[in-house]
């Protein structure tokens, strides 16, 4: 058991699934999707629409991460705060997540040993990194909307995008004259959550692998990754290509 | 598998009110056409259609004394689909007193005299509360052994006369060479099951091994076991997407990877929900057949309906 | 612990018919001191007596304000004892714009000042409803780091206030080393609670360190924490062999070996049916306090009732 | 799926079952052991007296072994017969039976290839061993009971005593002239489920590692593994101790 401020900490997490509407008023009888079976909806959050994700959330509460690393990636008394770790926002469909949940991980000065969960299969691996990530994108995003927009370093921005942007863009191509069509509020808004992606998703064959699915994965992973004053070089320097 | 999906989104408006899944009981006297459309609709899920493989209710001999229960069973998971094993079918010979060859002649005979209405009879059992047998399941790795053409022939028709569009069995890649004509001839496809075998050049196990197999005749379908093929390390996704215009259905349970044991839904390798979602969005006619070995305590009914209802909130 | 397994047993004479569990919500009126000797009674199996972590309740935030759903909870449960960790009993200082440190100091101020009613009223509260306060758990090992004896004196005070045997702590050894002369001033014992660090000298988890820990006095008990000796890969049956006379309770919980992760009951490796009737049968006063920290769907009252129901048919 | 001849197998466990008496005349639900949880009684028979060995069972049938071994060791289809391997009969507390558990075995003539457990924890292996030793007691001490006393062999029955016996027993001490004390049959009866050893187990530390503790286990494993031959004989053979 961590108890360190567990209280406090509790609270904080039922405050922020309650802030974040996650919280179902009705309960988990009422959701034909969840009819016969235990799911603690309450505490949980409803059953989100993507079947994939809510199955990574449910691989990810079941193996027990959300015992110390909360549902919502909120820690509860000293475990890693996921949301904020570089390690995680390394991870590609678990490629990093894994080899640490298999192996455990042994105490530091700040944080409690992580037991091994080395009998997971490589599936669950995967579910669980996809919740984690989904997790982190939702709470990035909120955070970086809610953040104010401070000018930003546009040489910075330039540095930035030439490292995580120029494999898919070029302001002397797609994003040419981007600075002029729209105002700082409007880039921003377009970096967080690019209108051209929206969030359906499809198994058709012609699309797993099409460039909108990429797209998609490839932004999700930036958000996740942004920090404040990245946004802020990036609108600036995007808002200099005119 | 003929009826395409639009017939299926058809069938659907008339069905979708049954498909709450328990208590289609009362219904055994509603006229078979009605039913019998209806049928496959009660299990139909966002385009998806689900049916069952009878062995999950492990705690229900298969034998055709047990085929009522088992047709009630059905209908209390609410399936409008079955995958009719030979055991519910055909009578048991293996009594005691009476040697293996000795129940195994008895067999043969029994298949090579029974007259069609013997079938008729149990496909209108199933046609009166709206189930579909969509293949009729036989174990051709043993009967291939000492079966005569003649056998081979009897064992399509049979399937044929239960309404079946396909035979399945479990195959090895010589038994299939050998059953390459037969199924053209009763105007029916045989599904090729595979198993999770590894080591003999002749088990059905990799994806190689199906294009070989599927090569040898235009009536051969894959009935893909994800179980199986996960265990063996195969790649289930990009299966479906090469191959899809030659799957009959997937027999949908979890297994890990690695030649590992079988999971409940969601704990294991085989990424069904993926799967289900492909077959949706591409709007396949690919029946995804209901299957596990997972150990339980809990009844077969039981366990059927939580797989099937982890399949419903996949494609919720 | 001072209640023998003799006075287990009187007391369960009167207790048993209460043992159904659910639906003793109704008792809130019957006098304290009968419903408080009944109350232990109420988990009392087959001789062996149960209570509860109520840190399982992981959907059930612990603060002061929920006492009340964490008593119907435990009711719920059947549960007659519990283990109280001090955040169901102190305020929360920890509010938004105060610094951790002074949060510290208001705790430390409140712990220093608060009057002995307000311990006994919540002493009433449990008592009334037929709830036994065994242990009170407090962290010591944050408090330590900067509480003065009187701080620990008060911590003491509380529990033995709120009707408690002894406190309970996770520890450190050097901390254990430095708590030595408390309980006995207190006429309380200092349950020592283990954790599976392996590789800090100062950590309690091994029989060795527990050996050690235990030297520092005779008030000190073990409190073995199943779980984490476990994934120590300590000898749980072992321990309770050769320290029964030191052991204040067990944490009754499962987990695998090699610091593996927290299972179900019966899913991991701590030996949970041969520790119960280990207890039972050598007519032990150690209670069984359940905790878990595995994950799970469910809501924290039926997680616990699935893992008493666990202990009760494991002693049927 | 294995289905050779499974319809014929099955309705021979479904006999065997209730032959051994352990098919609930009641449903799960009137045994309170079993009270809100979904145990099909019907199916695995009622809840065992002895909490250890039914957890054992459940173990084994949670793992998956009963879907090709049987719920009570009578195979289906093309599984190994637990009931009669020589592997499970020199096992001792897991320490055959868990590494082939773990890695899995390959396909024989006449057997299934059988998949890997490699995550199931220690004590579950514990747990199923336990199950199949005791099974496979109960069966053998019902055929061995039923089965026809032929005159047996002494001087193999001194043989196998030797081998078998003699780190306990000696015909010169505590068995000394037990061939006058008891016929025939009721030496069968005391080899085959030994007076002395009843059996009441009890976690007190002081029987722990007593010797009726050690002779009970000692015996079970005898028994599990004796022949039709090996009883007769060994009766004969101390028939002529006198």
């Amino acid at each position: 058991m961590k108890r360190t401020n567990a209280d406090s900490l509790r609270r904080l997490v039922l405050c922020c699934i309650g802030s974040l509407g996650l919280l179902a008023t009705s309960g988990a009888g009422a959701d034909p999707s969840t009819a016969g079976r235990s799911y603690n909806a309450e505490f949980l959050g409803p059953v989100l629409d993507d079947s994939l994700i809510q199955h990574g959330k449910e691989t990810y509460v079941v193996a027990g991460c959300a015992y110390c690393h909360g549902v919502n990636l909120q820690p509860l008394g000293e475990a890693a705060d996921l949301m904020r770790s570089p390690m995680v926002g390394a991870d590609d469909n678990g490629n990093v997540i894994g080899p640490v949940v298999r192996a455990g991980f042994p105490q530091t000065l700040s944080l409690s040993p992580m037991p091994q969960y080395s009998d997971l299969s490589e599936q669950q691996i995967i579910a669980i990194a996809r919740w984690i990530h989904y997790a982190r994108q939702q709470g990035r995003y909120k955070e970086l909307v809610a953040a104010p927009d401070r000018r930003g370093d546009a040489a910075a921005g330039r540095d930035y995008f030439a490292r995580a942007c120029s494999a898919c863009h070029s302001t002397e191509r797609d994003l040419a004259r981007i600075g002029r069509t729209y105002d700082r509020q409007k880039l921003r808004a377009q970096i967080l959550a690019p209108d051209a992606l929206n969030r359906q998703t499809s198994f058709k064959v012609d699309r797993r692998g099409d460039a909108k699915s990429l797209g998609r994965q490839r932004h999700g992973a930036l958000l996740e990754n942004y920090s404040k004053e990245d946004v802020s070089n990036l609108v600036s320097y995007l808002q200099s290509a005119r | 598998m003929n009826v395409t999906r639009r017939e299926f989104g058809k069938l659907a408006l008339g069905g979708l009110s049954s498909a709450v899944g328990i208590s289609s009981l009362g219904s055994r006297d509603a006229s078979a056409a009605t039913t019998a459309t209806a049928g496959a609709n009660r299990s139909l899920i966002e385009g998806v259609q689900f049916g069952l493989q009878p062995y999950c209710y492990h705690d229900l001999p298969m034998t055709r004394e047990n085929r009522p229960l088992l047709i009630e069973r059905l209908l209390a998971n609410g399936m409008g689909m079955v995958e009719l094993m030979s055991p519910w079918v055909e009578p048991n010979f293996r009594t005691p007193g009476v040697t293996p060859e000795q129940a195994r002649e008895k067999l043969r005979q029994w298949r090579l005299n029974v007259a069609p209405d013997y079938y008729l009879a149990i496909k209108k059992e199933f046609d009166d509360v709206g189930i579909t047998v969509f293949t009729y399941y036989v174990d051709f790795r043993t009967s291939l052994r000492d079966s005569s053409d003649a056998e081979v022939d009897a064992l399509f028709r049979a399937g044929q006369t239960l309404g079946a569009k396909g035979c399945v069995g479990s195959m090895w890649l010589s038994a299939a060479q050998r059953l390459a004509s037969f199924p053209g001839k009763h105007g029916m496809f045989l599904g090729l099951h595979n198993h999770a075998n590894l080591s003999d050049p002749d088990a059905l196990s990799s994806e190689e091994s199906f294009i070989k197999a599927l090569s040898y005749s235009p009536d051969f379908k894959a009935v893909l076991d994800v179980r199986h093929f996960v265990a063996a390390n195969g790649d289930c996704l990009g299966f479906l997407e090469r191959h899809h215009s030659r799957v009959a259905s997937v027999h949908l349970g979890d297994r890990r990877r690695n030649n590992g044991r079988s999971t409940p839904f969601g704990e294991g390798d085989a990424p069904l929900i993926e799967i289900l979602r492909m077959i949706r969005d591409n709007q396949w006619s690919i029946p995804a057949i209901i299957e596990f070995e997972h150990g339980t305590l809990r009844s077969g009914v039981e366990e059927v309906q939580l797989m099937f209802d982890y399949c419903k909130r996949a494609l919720a």
